[in-house]
Order: structure tokens, then sequence, then C-alpha cells
């Protein structure tokens, strides 16, 4: 089932035209991936869809309704919720406040709770480190405060803006493999990532953008056996 | 979109701007408009501190001086039906400012006279002006002795005069009242370090104090608009005094006295022309407060005398508040204007001059003034005692 | 010294304006009160462009340029009233004492950043003031009077030039570049090789020499100096003809710096009010044009004189 | 010794007040980075909002301190709206001069709207008696006025803890002053949290407007101006942008003036505060309680 | 001789070991990279060495000389020169003027003779400006030398900011993350212009990259911090087959190149 559709985004920052006419859809239950060189328009896309950025252009469809030009906090509400490049956390905050923002719309308190167990569940590392100033977590742990705070809001569809940067190798997987679980277990992933062997590891389906346009669209596995992708993604 | 929004807002904080603007047009009287010095008008300059920190002064001045015109025309004016043209600029405290002005009225209003400004600096740069195109300029409340007479040269400044004391005056006949009146020993001064006026006064009296045979026990200054004297007049409780000179403005005297009487302090207090403000009582925090304490003073608000009460009415209903000192001398210096160009025979501004340096006995509402040959006034000093919160007249030397 | 065209015409303008303006005065064409203005727009544009050296090009948020303004201006009337030197010696001396102050002031404050800076400075300036206020061989509150009114057009005219000409040579050389350089990037300067510490400081010395230099021509024009003259809401106003020109933009403070005089001047009949809309213009051209007037852009002869074959690239365009 | 705690005695009140005024300097800097230097004018408002409320309303002065920190809250999110909002990404030199021109608006419209007299709260507002008191058998004066102060402004502190840490609001305002992207991405309301600080801030600043007014017994349009730079320069000494640094500073600043005046002398006063916050700053960089944040390389 | 050598380096921030007993040497002309998880102490290191920070303990010593106390600034004169992690340009000036920025301390004239336009002025920009143009030729950026900084493309900036470190002449170079953001093609791209560079101007270069594929490409040798202390140090051969480097940096699954995933 169709979750999110963007038709022909058009985005400025001043007189730069980022995303010329970009087009894509994710369906219900799916890992999608944007991958693409720097400057290509990929985190332009995601901050819009957010809400952070204001299309010139262009309609945002997420569940049938026109979400376009909407605030970040509405566009929170209706289920989707961001992980920013480079994490941002709330570095002097605890680690459980900044998890208690990630459920900053909802006002359940049991329902809240609940949350947390889960995301304590699933990064063990962040309950032992509840009451700690989340600056003082390493990386990956950071990384991993950034995904549990976007699931606090318990969205339907998750945007992840590279989240392999700057982790060591061995981070990377396990944050991939993170990524793979919140998948299965019903949360629909929108991915931005650099590093397109991995992104493509783990998604469904795939596009390719190159500067502001998408160039090319398919599975994951056509997609990583493209020659041109090949060529200019995945050092092959 | 964003844009339309942004100019929405604008244009509401512009109209709030102007709704502002507007309200206070009101208060603008038709003879403050500029007008062309006709044949039948005489344009005076009137260049005062109207923004800035010392506006109160200023405008309380321009109020006054405005009223006196007003009520000149009204009684037909001078020479023989010629009414006034008062032209009022603002220097914002600003020495320069104080300058231009003064430029700009006399070469561009050919005003024939400046008064003002209302402080001594402003009134020295606006004199340099006045002196340079010799014209005539008064200044009801400049109290530096320098501002009439050049301290290199000794030399009297010709066009500039004034009808206020010059800062001796009152400290030496306050010095006198403490000793011979109030037998006060032991003396405490504390005055404004930012203010020349303050600081002239707090010099003389301690001379003349100690002079007369009396001890100065503690000096604390304080910069004007402070708000806290509490640190100071602990140091002056501690110190024992039997007297505390307060040669300062009532904005700040009020917050003395309050502060003082809080702390215990019930020693008489003493001051100087500064203090003549209807809302002492006030800002000292009740008349209570202001018992035992007198200040030296050019009149008497409650001196019978029908003029001064007269003016101290229209003042009132005019403005709607009660005027000070700075707008009775104000009011003064306007009357002596107009009496020196009927003196004079002629608005010609050397004319006027001439009859404002042979002015003697002038009748005003604060005292018949002699201009001396300093361009000083000779006048009355009273000394006024606060009594449940009124200005009671406690004795009169002529100086 | 190598004359293009531009400079050659640049000069013919300057020379060419002094002459109009001195025989304009010659023959009595302007008034008292446009002589005073004028004065008071050449004084401004000096403090102005001087400050914009440290603001604008070197980044350093400076609150404090009144307090230079009275260092000189305090110096070179002690020089002039009290010991009777000859003014140039007194302008000079003034804007050395002044730099001296900025020295001072530079060195300790360098740790600080921003608005830490901000305040700092503006704390210099007070105590500046402060001073003044307390010393009783200036007068102290009561300032000094009775300076020589030494301050002429020739004067002004010559110092504003010089001030215009030395801070523009200074940013379109190697030292102005390495300034610009900290204001755009403290570190990656320092790793560039720059001793930010004694870019930063010499920006404040030289900002505070030309401010210096009009206090100096303030002082000896208006012949009345009081430590009331140099609060820092003369600060603030100076910061405004920056920013309103357009920081990094020398051009730019200097219009501002003649215009927003000339205004201030042209209303003084509306009383407070003019205060009111001083206020209300400043909100709206800073909303609807943040940057300033010209931004970090210069007015320059270029437009009418064909460029050079290189193009220079330099720090004020 | 009596001297010193009776300084102590007045130092605490300043300071009390200076601290209620930091307060609000540092909430709006923490959230938007910028001097407001309008917040001290916003005092003054406040301070005639009630006096107006008292003398021609006759309303009572705690109604009356209601009622000017809402009309104070109202103003300082207005003047957010008006001139900084629309700065927020042009820098930070654009929006200190509006805060400059937002300042010199409300002095001067305030001259000209409320007269240029200086004018005083009724007597007997708040009753003010002398309390003896005595401190290691040391006799003192201080007055209820002063104990109220002090009073006041510890509940305005803890309701503020309170609000910065145990509310959504709050944690909303700690969230966007780290990050607003961030925190728009969690659902925060950036613009409304905003206005929410300057709300808060500029209520703050109305009860110190009040306090000041009825301890000084004076009220003026360009009453703001001192304090306000006073206590802009306690909220640097303690730490911009950190609210326990705000009190610190405030109190400090208080107790340190009190103390130059008291056994110095008050004409240095003002240079020598100035001199103590540039040899703080010189030691610790950004304040008392500032952790000292080299830029990360 | 090594050109640099640190002995027993070490640094702690309030009682936290950022950098423990760290002993690198490079000799003269060396490629060297540092690796290790985030939080290890690379861009501490890097840091140490060109003096933004002060080693609580240890010696630094560049070609015989010690560098310990020295400012950034005086670092770079005796020829040390950086990129950064997060791109630092001057990005309001041309691309032009960040290069001759760089060649600041190398210019000889002084500030008079800049006042006065002396005629060492003219000499003096005339060389810094054929410098910068030359260098910018090479880096092929000639194209955006008017361009502000701030305007041009990711890889452009990266290469921009390596031109400029050049500028300043240094003997040693150190690179962080250079690849950061890069694709596999740029990266490409860049290992063949940091392998040209290091020909082509004598340079000793030490490097921080996550990029497996270019550290193990183009370096001579490897050091692996973790927790601020140096835990292998040989050969990319060597190093990728390091038990304790797989440990903590690694990964059982990925080895050499970048890493691969699962399912593909």
């Amino acid at each position: 089932m169709l979750l999110l559709k963007v038709e022909n985004l058009n985005v400025y920052y001043g007189a730069i035209h980022a995303l010329k006419g970009i087009s894509l859809e994710v369906n219900e239950g799916e890992i999608v991936t944007l991958i693409g060189a720097n400057g290509a328009g990929k985190s332009t896309t995601l901050k819009t869809i957010s809400g952070l950025l204001r299309p010139q252009s262009g309609t945002i469809t997420y569940q049938g309704q026109n979400v376009n030009g909407l605030p970040a906090q509405a566009i929170v509400k209706m289920g989707i919720s961001q992980v920013p490049e480079g994490r941002r956390i709330f570095p002097n905050l605890t680690v459980r406040e900044n998890l208690e923002l990630g459920a900053y719309l909802r006002r359940d308190r049991e329902g809240i709770n609940k949350s947390m167990q889960e995301v304590f569940r699933r990064f063990p590392r962040l309950k032992e480190r509840q009451k700690q100033m989340a600056g003082t977590l390493s990386g990956g742990e950071q990384q991993m405060l950034a995904i549990g705070r976007a699931l606090m809001s318990r969205p339907k569809l998750m945007l992840l803006d590279e989240p392999s940067m700057g982790l060591a190798p061995i981070l990377v997987q396990e944050i991939f493999n993170i990524i793979r679980e919140i998948n299965e277990q019903g949360t629909t992933i929108l991915l931005v990532e650099q590093n397109a062997n991995m992104a493509l590891s783990v998604a469904h389906r795939g596009y390719v953008l190159e500067t502001g346009r998408i160039t090319l669209a398919g599975s994951a596995a056509d997609l990583a056996n493209s020659e041109a992708v090949k060529k200019a993604y995945l050092g092959g | 979109m964003e844009r339309i929004k942004k100019i929405a807002l604008f244009t509401v904080a512009l109209l709030l701007a102007a709704a502002i603007i507007a309200g206070c047009g009101q208060q603008k009287s038709g003879a403050e408009k500029q007008g062309a010095s006709g044949g039948d008008t005489i344009n005076i300059g009137v260049n005062y501190e109207l923004s800035g920190d010392v506006a109160t002064y200023g405008t309380n001045s321009k109020d006054a001086i405005l009223l006196a015109f007003e009520e000149i025309n009204q009684n037909g004016g001078v020479l023989g039906g010629k009414k006034f043209n008062p032209i009022v600029l603002d220097n914002g405290g600003k020495r320069e400012e104080a300058m231009s002005a003064a430029a700009k009225l006399i070469t561009e209003n050919k005003v024939v006279a400046l008064l003002g400004p209302a402080t001594s600096g402003a009134t020295m740069a606006a004199a340099t002006m006045a002196t340079k195109y010799k014209v005539p300029i008064i200044s009801p409340s400049a109290t530096n002795p320098d501002v009439t007479v050049d301290p290199q040269t000794k030399k009297v400044r010709d066009y500039v005069f004034r009808v206020c004391f010059i800062d001796p005056t009152q400290a030496i006949v306050g010095a006198e009242f403490a000793t011979k009146d109030l037998g006060a020993k032991k003396a405490a001064i504390i005055y404004s370090n930012s203010d020349e006026y303050s600081k002239g006064l707090y010099k003389v009296f301690k001379e003349e104090f100690v002079k007369n045979g009396g001890q100065v026990v503690a000096e604390e200054s304080f910069n004007s608009g402070d708000q806290d004297f509490r640190p100071a007049l602990t140091r002056i409780k501690d110190a024992g005094a039997d007297l505390i000179y307060v040669p300062a403005y009532y904005g700040d005297v009020g917050k003395i006295v309050n502060q003082a009487r809080e702390l215990g302090i019930k020693v008489p207090m003493l001051g100087a022309d500064g203090w003549d403000s209807p809302k002492l009582a006030e800002y000292a925090g009740g008349a209570a407060n202001l018992n035992n304490t007198y200040f030296t003073n050019h009149y008497a608000a409650s001196d019978p005398n029908p003029r001064l009460q007269d003016f101290i009415k229209a003042f009132k209903a005019k403005y709607n508040r009660e005027p000070d000192a700075f707008a009775a001398l104000a009011y003064d210096t306007s009357y002596l204007l107009a009496d020196a160009i009927k003196r004079a025979g002629s608005a010609d501004p050397e004319a006027i001059r001439n009859a404002l340096a042979s002015t003697k006995n002038f009748d005003g509402i604060t005292s018949k003034i002699t201009i001396d040959e300093n361009h000083n006034p000779v006048k009355d000093v009273a000394i006024i005692a606060m009594v449940d919160g009124k200005q009671t007249l406690k004795k009169k030397i002529t100086h | 010294m190598r004359f293009s065209k531009k400079n050659l015409l640049s000069l013919a303008g300057a020379i060419l304006i002094y002459f109009l303006v001195y025989w304009l005065q010659a023959a009595g064409v302007i008034s008292a009160f446009q002589e005073i203005n004028l004065m008071m727009v050449g004084i401004n544009i000096i403090l102005a462009v001087s400050l914009n050296l440290i603001v604008g090009f070197t980044g350093q948020l400076a609150l404090g340029h009144a307090g230079f303004m009275a260092v000189g201006a305090y110096v070179s009337a002690i020089l002039t009233t009290n010991l009777g030197q000859p003014f140039p010696v007194a302008i000079l001396a003034g804007a050395c004492t002044a730099a001296v102050a900025g020295i001072i002031i530079g060195l300790p404050t360098l740790r600080l950043r921003g608005d830490y800076l901000a305040i700092a400075t503006l704390g210099f300036g007070e105590i500046i003031r402060g001073a003044a206020n307390n010393i009783n061989y200036i007068g102290g509150a009561a300032g000094m009077i009775g300076i020589p009114q030494l301050t002429n057009w020739t004067w002004l005219y010559l110092m504003m030039v010089l001030t215009i000409l030395v801070i523009v040579n200074f940013l379109n050389s190697t030292h102005g570049r390495a300034c610009v350089a900290i204001r755009e990037n403290e570190i990656a300067a320092e790793t560039m090789g720059i001793n930010t510490t004694y870019y930063k400081v010499l920006a404040f010395a030289m900002g505070a020499f030309f401010a210096g230099i009009a206090g100096a021509l303030y002082a000896h024009y208006f012949y009345l100096i009081q430590p009331a003259t140099f609060t820092f809401f003369r600060s603030f106003d100076i910061l405004v003809m920056v920013v309103f020109g357009g920081l990094g933009s020398i051009t730019g403070s200097i219009i501002a710096a003649a215009a927003i005089t000339i205004i201030n001047a042209a209303l003084q009949d509306l009383a407070v009010l003019r205060m009111v809309i001083y206020a209300v213009l400043l909100i709206v051209i800073m909303v609807f044009r943040p940057q300033g007037l010209m931004g970090t852009r210069e007015f320059t002869l270029d437009r009418w004189v064909p460029k050079r074959g290189e193009a220079s690239g330099s720090a004020g365009n | 010794m009596a001297v010193f705690l009776q300084q102590i005695i007045n130092g605490l009140s300043l300071g009390s007040i200076y601290a209620l005024i930091a307060l609000g300097y540092t909430m709006v800097y923490g959230i938007i980075q910028l001097i407001n230097f309008a917040h001290g004018d916003i005092l003054m408002v406040g301070a005639y909002i009630a006096f107006f409320g008292v003398v021609y309303l006759k309303l009572n002065i705690w109604l009356a301190f209601i009622i000017s920190m809402i009309g104070s809250a109202i103003l300082g999110v207005l003047i957010e709206r008006v001139a900084y909002k629309p700065l927020r990404n042009a820098g930070r030199l654009a929006p200190l001069i509006t805060a400059i021109g937002v300042s010199l608006f409300l002095e001067n419209g305030g001259l000209m709207v409320l007269g240029t007299e200086i004018r005083s709260y009724p007597a007997g507002l708040i009753t003010s008696a002398q309390l003896p008191l005595a401190i290691f058998g040391i006799k003192l004066t201080a007055t209820t006025l002063q104990l109220l102060i002090l009073a006041i402004t510890i509940a305005m502190m803890i309701i503020l803890q309170y609000i910065v840490h145990y509310t959504w609001a709050g944690k909303a305002m700690r969230a966007v002053s780290y990050d607003p992207d961030a925190a728009r991405l969690m659902g925060i309301n950036v613009d409304n949290t905003i206005s929410v600080t300057f709300a808060l801030g500029s209520a703050f600043a109305a009860v110190a407007g009040i306090l000041l007014g009825l301890y000084y017994n004076t009220i003026h349009p360009l009453m703001g101006i001192m304090p306000g730079l006073k206590a802009f320069v306690a909220a640097v000494i303690g730490g911009i942008g950190l609210i326990p640094g705000a009190m610190v500073g405030g109190f400090a600043l208080g107790i340190f003036e009190t103390m130059v005046s008291g056994y110095w002398s008050s004409k240095l006063r003002d240079p020598i505060v100035f001199l103590l916050l540039i040899l703080i700053l010189l030691v610790k960089p950004s304040g008392l309680l500032g952790k000292n944040n080299t830029e990360k390389v | 001789m090594a050109l640099l050598e640190t002995r027993d380096l070490t640094i702690s921030f309030g009682g936290l070991m950022a950098v423990a007993n760290v002993d690198l040497c490079l000799q003269q002309g060396e490629l060297v990279g540092l690796i290790g998880p985030n939080g290890a102490g690379k861009t501490t290191i890097f840091n140490l060495l060109t003096g933004v920070y002060r080693p609580t303990r240890g010696e630094i010593i560049f070609n015989g000389r010690s560098l310990v106390g020295l400012k950034p600034y005086q670092i770079t004169q005796r020829g040390i020169a950086r990129t950064f992690q997060n791109i630092r340009l001057f990005g309001n000036l041309s691309v032009l003027d960040n290069i001759r920025i760089a060649y600041h301390w190398h210019s000889r004239y002084g500030i008079l003779n800049a006042i006065f336009r002396l005629p060492s002025f003219h000499q003096g920009e005339a060389a810094i400006l054929a410098r910068s143009q030359e260098l910018l030729r090479i880096f092929k950026l000639e194209p955006y030398q008017y361009e502000k900084a701030k305007n041009l493309p990711y890889g452009e900036q990266r290469r921009l900011e390596i031109a400029r470190a050049l500028a300043a002449r240094p003997k040693l170079l150190l690179l962080d993350e250079p690849a950061a953001g890069m694709n596999p093609q740029e990266t490409k791209e860049l290992m063949t212009l940091i392998n040209w560079i290091r020909q082509e101007f004598d340079l000793t270069i030490l490097l921080i990259e996550h990029d497996m594929s270019l550290v193990m490409g183009i370096c001579e040798r490897i050091y692996v911090l973790d927790y601020g202390q140096v835990i292998a140090e040989g050969p990319p051969e060597d190093i990728r087959n390091n038990e304790r480097v797989i440990e903590a940096y690694l990964g059982r699954e990925v080895n050499g190149v970048a890493p691969q995933g699962g399912k593909s």
C-alpha cells in the first residue's frame, strides 16, 4: 500500500535550485533508500518531507493526504519521524530527557512509558546511561539514541539521514542491523545513505539522485547490479 | 506570502507608532509650530534637552516658556502688538546638537534671542554660537559659574545671561543656615559626582561650613539616576552626623530621604533648589519622611504672591501637572526677555542684550531680579522648610 | 606610489570636493548650522569607518568605541589647552594614546568571543568614562571647557581622507586579508599561519587610533568635552552606522554615517518624536535589509572606469 | 560588623532585582543567542502598567502585579515577532541593532506618551515596616519590603526551575535552545516556544520593574536602562544562557555593588563593576558557572 | 631522522584521558593513516600536533625541535598544515582569497608598505597572486577563482581546503577525514590527488579516515587508536588481520574494503 508519494518536488536554497522535480514513492513496510553524491539533494528531500524546508512547487502526499508545506510539528504528529544527519541529539539533556522529547507530541503517560521500555529493550546501553548527559555518549550510542528518540513518537514512517556517517565500520554494521529490525517490526523506512553498499544491502528499493534529479530507480538488487551505480557509488 | 505577512506586520507596528505620534501631537500648541519671522512676529529660539536622560528638565522648562509666551501674546504682545513666535528644537542633551540647534535657530530662523538649554554643559556649547552671531542667550537653570564668565580670561561672556543662582550663592546661604539656625556641628554631605551643579554646591558648602566652625564627618558621592543609596547612608549613619547636606535634584533627593529615614536616620537634611518639586513628598515615600528637611530656593511655592499662584494654576491647567523650579525659572526668563525687549524698544539682538545687562529689580514670580556685572542675577534666597509635605517659607535672605 | 586611472580619478575627485566646500565656505554659502553638521558628518565617518575595521572586517563585536574617542578628545584637549602644544601634535598624541588604550583593551579581551567581547568592551568604555568623571585635572563631570576651536574644514577633510585611505589600503593587502580570515574562521586562520592575536590587537589599535583622531577633532570643534559626551549610547550610535551601512563595506559606512547624521539634525524640531522615528526606521530597515545598505559591496568607480586586467578580488570587494 | 551585615542585607535586595532581570536576559539569550537590549525597557513598561492599574483602576497591588506580568508578556512576544523573528537567520548583528532600535523606541516612546516626569506608586501600597533584626546580637534594620523582594525573587526562581525542568514547555525551551531544527523534528513548535520564552522573561521583568518602583519609590521612562545593563552584566558574570548563572550573577553583583559603595566610594562603583566583569571574564571566559566551551575543531 | 615524533603524548580533559601515551613516528616522505573508532582521540591528536590543545604530558618533536607550547600559527610556520573534519573554509571570501590568505605569512611586505602602497607592496601582491593562481590551476579550481568558497560543490570545497593547506607550504600535511561525504568515485579521485601532491610537493602526510578503501589503498603504515591509546601499528595487511583491531574497530563481518552488507 502506498504510504508516501512525492511528486515533482522543487526546492530552492536562495538562488540555488536544490531539487529539480523529484518524484518518488514509499510503500508501507518497505525500506527505500536514496543514494547519490554529496550535494545531490538527498538530505534536502528528507528535510522537505519532514517539513523543515518548504518546497516551491510539487506535492507530498502521505496516507492520501497532502502534507505539503505543513509545519514540522504537524508532520511529526501524523507519524513521520526523522533521524537527522549528524544525529543532533540534545547534548546537555539526559538520555531519558532526550527520549521524552521524542514523545513530545504524545500526552499519554502510560504509553510513553511503554515506548520507553521498548527503546530500552532494543538499546540496553541507553537504559544503563539514562541519567547521563547525552553529550557524554560515544558516537555509536548517540546514533542509537537518535534512533530511539525517533521511535518514541511511534512513527509509521521513519526518515533516516546518513546513519553511518562518521561511525567505525563495526558500528555501521550494528546500526544497519537495527534498521532492518525496526523495519521488520512494521516501521516503514526512507533511508538516505552515503554508504551505498550498506544501504542497498538492507533496502527493498532505491532511487539514485544526481544534482537534484532522480536518474535511476529500481529494486535494491537491480541497482546494486547496475553498471552505472557500481561505477559511481559502489567503488566497483 | 512570507513577504506579505512581513509587510502586514510592519504596517501594524508603524500604525502603532503613528497612533503614539498622533496622541502626542495634540500637545503641540500652535505657537510651537514654525512660522516665518514676519514684520509682526518676533522669533525666539528655544533650545532644550527634550530627549535623552535629562529630558525631564528640558521638557518642564520648555512647557513653561511656551505658556509664558502664549500669555504675553494674548495680552497684546510687545512693541505695539508684535507677537512672540517661540521655535523649539531638541538637542537631546548632546553638546554638538545644542550647538547645531543654536546655529540653526540663529541663522535659519533668525531668532533675536535664545532660551535654554537647561544644563550648564549644553548651555556653554550653545553660547559659542550666540557669541559668534551676537545674539543674547539666557539660561534659566545653568548654574556653573563658567557659563557667564570665561574661567581662563575672567572676562564676562557678553551675550550670555542666566536667571538662576550660581552654585556658590546657595551653598553659602545653606552653610550659614546650617550652623546658625540648625546648630549643626557635624555635617555629612552626599552629592552627585556626575553633576556639576551638585559638585559645585558640595565644594562651597564644605568650605563655608568649616569656616563657620563645623566639621564635615562624611562625604559620599553617587551618580545621578542611581537607585540605591543605602550603602552610603549606612556609612553616614555610622559617622554620627547631625546634619546631612544633599545638594542634588529631586529625583535623587526623594530616594535619598526615603532610604535615610528607612535606615532610621532622623537628623535634619538640607538641600538646594534642586529639591523643588511638588512631587518630592511622593518620591520621598510620604510627607512624614520630609519633616525636618530644608532647602534653599528661589521662591516658596506657598508664597502668597498672586502672580506665582496664577502661574502654578495656569501651568496645571495647561499641562495637567505641577510645575517645578525649572518651570518657574523658565517662566521668569521668558518674561524677563519680554521686559528687556520692551525696555530696549526694539527686537534687535544687540539692543536686547544691552537691556538685559541693565536689568534692575525685574519683578519675577520667583523673586526680584537684578543682573549684576557678571550677568548673574542678584535675587533673594528663600529657605524652605518642609512641614508635613508642604513647603513653608522659613526665611528669606537677599544675597 | 603607482597611479592607475582609477586612483587618479579618485584623487582628483577628493581634491575637487575639498576645494568646492572650501570655496563655498569662504563665500559664506554654508551656514553655521550646515558647518556644524558637516563637521559631525566628517567625525562620524571617521568613527564609523574605524569601527567597521574592528567589527565588520575583523569580526570582533566591540561596543566601546566612544571610550577611544574620549581618550583622543581628552588627551588632545589637555595638550592644546593646558600644555599649549600645537594642534597636529595634539591630534597625533590623542590618536596614539587611544591606540594604546586599544591595545590595552585588545590584549586581555582576546580570549573572549562574540557577545562576551561585546559586553567587555562596553565595560571598558564605561571604565574610561568613569575614570574621566573622577579625575579633577580634566574637570571631572563638568569636563573641560575653553578648548581652542582649531578644527576646521581643512583639518577635518584631511583627517577623514587619511582615515579612509589608510584603512582601505590596509584592508586591500595581505594584512587586511588576514583580518578578514579571522572574521570568517578564526581557527582556520590560525592554522594558515596567521597570528590571530597580533591582527586582532592590530585591528583594535588601528580602530582606536582613528577614533582618537575623531575625538581630537570633536574636542577642538565643540570646545567643551564632558564624560557625558562619551556614553555607551554614542558607541551604539556608531555601531548602528556601521551595521546600517553594511558590515564590511567602507563606502557603506561613509554613506550611513553621513545619512544618519544629516537626518538626525534635520529632525531636531520634532523633539523626542525624532528618536521614536529613528527607532522605527532602524527596526524596519534592519528587518527588510539585514545586511545593511551596501552589504559587503563597495561603491567604486569601477563602474565608470574600465578595469585593469586583473580583478582585485580583495577583502573589501 | 554591623555595617557589613547591613550592607549584605541591602545588597541582597538589590541583587534580587538584578537576578530577576538577568533571568529574562539569560532565557532569551539561551534560546536565540540575542542580547535583548530592550529587556530593561520592558521592565519599565511593566512598572508603568502596574502604576496605571493601581492609580487609575484602583487595583489591588497583587492584581496589578498579575496584569502587569500579562501585559509585559504580550509586549515581549510582540517585540519578538516584529523585530527579531524576521531576522532569525540574518547573523548576529542585525538583530542586535533592531534590539537597540526597540529599546530606543520604548524609551523615547515612553518619554512621549508617559511624559518626562518622575512618578511614584501611591504611598502605602505595601506597608513597609521596619524590622528590627538581630544577627549574633548585632542590631540591623531591614524593611518588610526588602524581605518581600527577596521572597518574591526566590519564589519566582523556584517556579522557573520547575517550569524549565518539569513541564513540556520547559523541555521544549531547552531543546530549542540547544538545537532548533532537531527540536522541530520532535514536533516542537519552535516559534511558539520562543514566544513562551519571551513571555516568561518579560513577565519576570515586569515583576522586577514593579519591585524597583516600590523599592526606590520612583518610576520613569528611562528607569530600565541602567538596571537592564547591570542585569546583563550579572547574567554574563554568572554565565549567559544559564538560569542558575543569572541568579548567582544577580546576587553577586548586587552585593558587590553595595560593598563597593559602602566601603569605598559610590562614584567608583560603576567603573569597578565593569572592571570586575572583565576580570571575571578573563579568568572564566564563559562566566562563573559557564563551561569553557572551546570550539570543536 | 624522523620528521615527526611524539613521545608519551597525553592529554586529559577533566580527568578523562582523551589521548594517552601515544608514540608516533613519521619518516620524511611517508604517508601514514590514523584510524580508530569514534571518540578514540584521532582528531585530538591532530589538535595536539597543530597547537590547538597543549598536551598534559609528553613531547612533540618536529624536524628536530619541540612543538609543545607553540601557538597554532607558529606551528604552521614551522611547516605543518592541516584540513578539518568539518570543512573550515573562509566561506564568504573568493576561492582566490582563500588561497591568498594561506600565502600570508610568506609575504614579505609590512603594514606601512601596504598603507603607503610602496613598491614592495606591489611586488609582494603580484607574487602572491601569481603563486595562488598557479596553485588553483594545479587543483583545477581556476574557473571558480572569483566564486565565494561556500558556493562551491562539496567535493571542490574539500579540494580547495587541501589546496589552501598546501599554500602554507608545509612539510607535513595533516588530513582529517578527507573522504568524508564523498562517494567511491570521488574517493578514488581523491586518492590519486593525494598521491600526486605527495610527490609534487615533497610532502609527508598523516591522515585520519574511516573509509577503509582509501586508508588501505594508499597508506604505507597505519596507526590504530582506541580509547586514546595506540592498539596497533603497521602496514595495511597486518592491520587488516589484527585481532584487536577487528574487535575494536573493523568488525567480524567486514574485512578490508568498505563494509559489505548481508543480503545483497
